[in-house]
């Protein structure tokens, strides 16, 4: 199981997935996972509700299934898992989880770092969230364009 | 028969639904002329893209959409 | 609860721990975990049927506590936790355990990969290996001193 | 009462050995003194390190370790 990538619509529970995930390597010398939620609470996410995801599905899960095609190619990777909910979510509940496999750490780590600024900035995805009653349109971030550029 | 044109993120708010059905063929100019106003505005943006069947558009002036074809109009991601 | 450093004598479940550090942290953007493996069955690692780490218990928990205060310090973080055996272990077991919660991604991911450098390299632990009934010292390597050298 | 000597790691091979205790007061050279051969040899090495009480020394031949003190050597640790 080298490449495993899905959209979800329902919140799903990351160690349900990265426990397998982990199990269906032999051999592997660590495993990296990130998981992002949707955050809340504070500074600019203070009074956020819900936030709403939508994709287009002839190309969101291809962009991403190449994405995690690319990592595999560029990381000594021995498999890579990628999973974005979409649909409308709640604080709290993860958004995203990339976990990567690898003999030595360096390419496990240096994988899920890749794949996720490429997540965020590359793929078919517009977000929303719910203030007072209210969606709003979140705009693309210049931080997006100087994550990617990290990669050259 | 017909094209199916999709409205993604705020693009299908400013179009008021999120897909539309317009006569084939359709290009470049005849999809513009179907989409006046803001939405209009958005869609000549150079930040919004098109795809038809699912495949970017390099040049999207060079839209050429035919009977059964699907064209997504597809703004900014939203990042990170 | 931001900083959680333990050294455990019996195997571990990754999943026990990382759920529950998540849950501490509400208001999170992200957690980036890694968790290293007793790497078996290939190249330099073929034969080896079990390993051994050795610690000092007066100074190798107290200077993981050092680690992860200079983590928290230097990345902004909501919190660390961090897990290391000691003890025999067969190849697939859990050694260590890093994960960081941060409210952005770029924070969670860094402080897990400065982490790693530096218990990998500046912690006290010895480690020795069973191949064919015998136990073999590690030496250090120089990959170590490089990826320190990484954080300046 | 004595300095209690832990050997680490391959130290505790060496010595055969994993703690000694040894007559207080102790400096660095009656350790040297009681450890000869291949163990003297290796706790000499500049890779070796050595702690009184859990504590680093900067400079391991200004050891001055008394009654009940613990002195740790402390070999290379192993890495990654």
């Amino acid at each position: 199981m080298a490449r495993d990538v899905r959209l979800l619509a329902e919140p799903f529970n990351p160690g349900q997935f990265v426990g397998p995930f982990t199990n269906a390597h032999p051999g592997l010398g660590g495993v990296c996972t990130f998981v992002g939620e949707v955050r809340g609470g504070e500074g600019q996410d203070a009074g956020v509700e819900a936030l709403e995801l939508l994709h287009y599905p002839p190309m969101t899960l291809p962009g991403m299934e190449a994405l995690a095609d690319e990592a595999l190619a560029r990381f000594d990777l021995m498999g890579i898992l990628i999973i974005h909910r979409t649909g409308v979510m709640r604080v709290g509940e993860p958004i995203v989880l990339v976990s990567a496999a690898a003999r030595h750490r360096r390419g496990a780590i240096d994988a899920v770092d890749f794949t996720m600024d490429h997540l965020k900035s590359d793929s078919w995805f517009w977000k929303r969230e719910r203030r007072g009653g209210q969606w709003h349109w979140i705009e693309p971030r210049e931080q997006d364009h100087a994550d990617i550029a990290r990669w050259g | 028969m017909s094209v199916r044109i999709v409205f993604l993120g705020k693009l299908a708010d400013l179009a008021g639904v999120a897909e539309r059905d317009l006569p084939a063929p359709l290009d470049w100019q005849g999809l513009l002329d179907a989409v006046p106003g803001p939405l209009g505005e958005a869609v000549r943006s150079e930040r919004t893209r098109i795809a038809v069947n699912g495949a970017l558009l390099a040049d999207k002036s060079a839209l050429s959409a035919g009977e059964g074809d699907e064209v997504a109009l597809l703004p900014p991601v939203s990042g990170g």
